[in-house]
């Protein structure tokens, strides 16, 4: 039997270069109740909700990238409790 | 250290000579500097700002410098990245290679550079005469990481 | 001028900014060093002496130059290289590329490196324990050098 | 009407490395008697008869490398009066 608290995904969430500005904030904490492991694509569904920014920035085809716990990720990727999922664009360092 | 994230400028022949220092099975450093322009995409630059992901950003360069160390023949290698407000001029990058022969480190040089522009998280921002923009990605970067 | 011979060390962080100095167009600098191994062909090497053909050999570097420069779209290229007697751990040679994007910097000097070993008329003899001998050209070499 | 001084030759010899010390010479002076126009590959013919180390080190099939007048030359390249040719062993720098 499942507690029911396993189906509460607590992540820390990274805004960074032009997506923080874009969403006047660096980062947030965010609660998602999922019955299925979420994913990065979850995040993003889920904050494509909210509308505005949230929904021009992180539209399909939009360049955007994630990591997991500081390591690259593709949007499929699992994300689990306590998890810092960062949402940027293409990086243009060196 | 095999990689420094800072604000402060740095020395390339000072850190040459500290990266191979002690190594005499040393024949060969290839290095690489990339540096601020006065001009991107016809537009005239006064100021560059680097943001980075403080946390993933060391990380991401050691992992970068793990696996040039894993997929060529060298002795050492080291990256250095500014973070901050640079000027036309100023050095934002370098990457140091040592090894025996020569074609190893210049490939391992360009590997780790070409690694860095498409998975290191940077981010440059550029002040205009008119205004202020976010660099946008060049497609070219991504070809050039698929090379390897 | 874009190349020295000489017999005195060189800095390569104050040659890199001499010649990138004044040019704010440059967004890319590649550097080579070649220094002396303490071993080669599995015998251990306590001097090399680098021999050459004054007269020839300035003019043989400057074509190299010009021909990075014809060829790769870069700003300015330097060619530094010692001659006499060295210990392992000295520095032999120096070439340095600046240009605006880095596929350009890091080809040209490459390139120049792949001509100096076929074309610039050097001669290394080394000293080991047990005697003298002249270094044997590589085939390696000729084939580096043809790629281009 | 050709002059015959114009048969003759005078060039200025350059031994370098491996083969200066073979020739215990660093150069040397050399005229060409000649109907046809020199090349670098009829001084060589002339040095090698000499025998000793110089048909030794100048053996066909031998790496030797040239030089006329401080550029790299292949062995038929065509010498003129006064040019310095230089005969050395492949290059070993960098």
């Amino acid at each position: 039997m499942r507690d029911s608290v396993s189906t509460l995904v607590s992540i820390r969430l990274v805004y960074l270069a032009r997506l923080r500005e874009a969403f006047d904030s660096a980062g947030e904490a965010l609660e998602l109740t999922s019955e299925d492991a979420p994913t990065v694509a979850s995040v993003i569904d889920a904050l494509r909700r909210r509308g505005g920014a949230w929904s021009s920035e992180l539209a399909p085809g939009r360049a955007v990238r994630f990591a997991v716990n500081h390591r690259l990720a593709r949007a499929s990727e699992t994300i689990a409790n306590g998890d810092e999922v960062a949402i940027f664009p293409p990086v243009t360092g060196g | 250290m095999a990689v420094r994230v800072q604000t402060e400028d740095f020395d390339a022949g000072v850190e040459i000579a500290r990266l191979r220092a002690g190594d005499r099975g040393v024949g060969a450093i290839a290095t690489f500097i990339g540096t601020v322009r006065d001009v991107n995409d016809d537009a005239t630059v006064t100021e560059l700002t680097l943001e980075h992901y403080p946390g993933m950003t060391e990380a991401a360069l050691e992992a970068i410098v793990d696996e040039a160390k894993r997929r060529f023949d060298i002795r050492d290698a080291l990256v250095i990245h500014r973070v901050g407000a640079l000027a036309p001029g100023d050095q934002i990058v370098l990457v140091i290679v040592t090894s025996e022969h020569r074609g190893m480190a210049f490939d391992a040089c360009e590997f780790a550079m070409d690694l860095l522009k498409t998975r290191a998280p940077f981010w440059k921002k550029e002040r205009l005469p008119d205004g202020e923009r976010w660099v946008e990605a060049h497609a070219s970067d991504d070809e050039a990481a698929q090379r390897w």
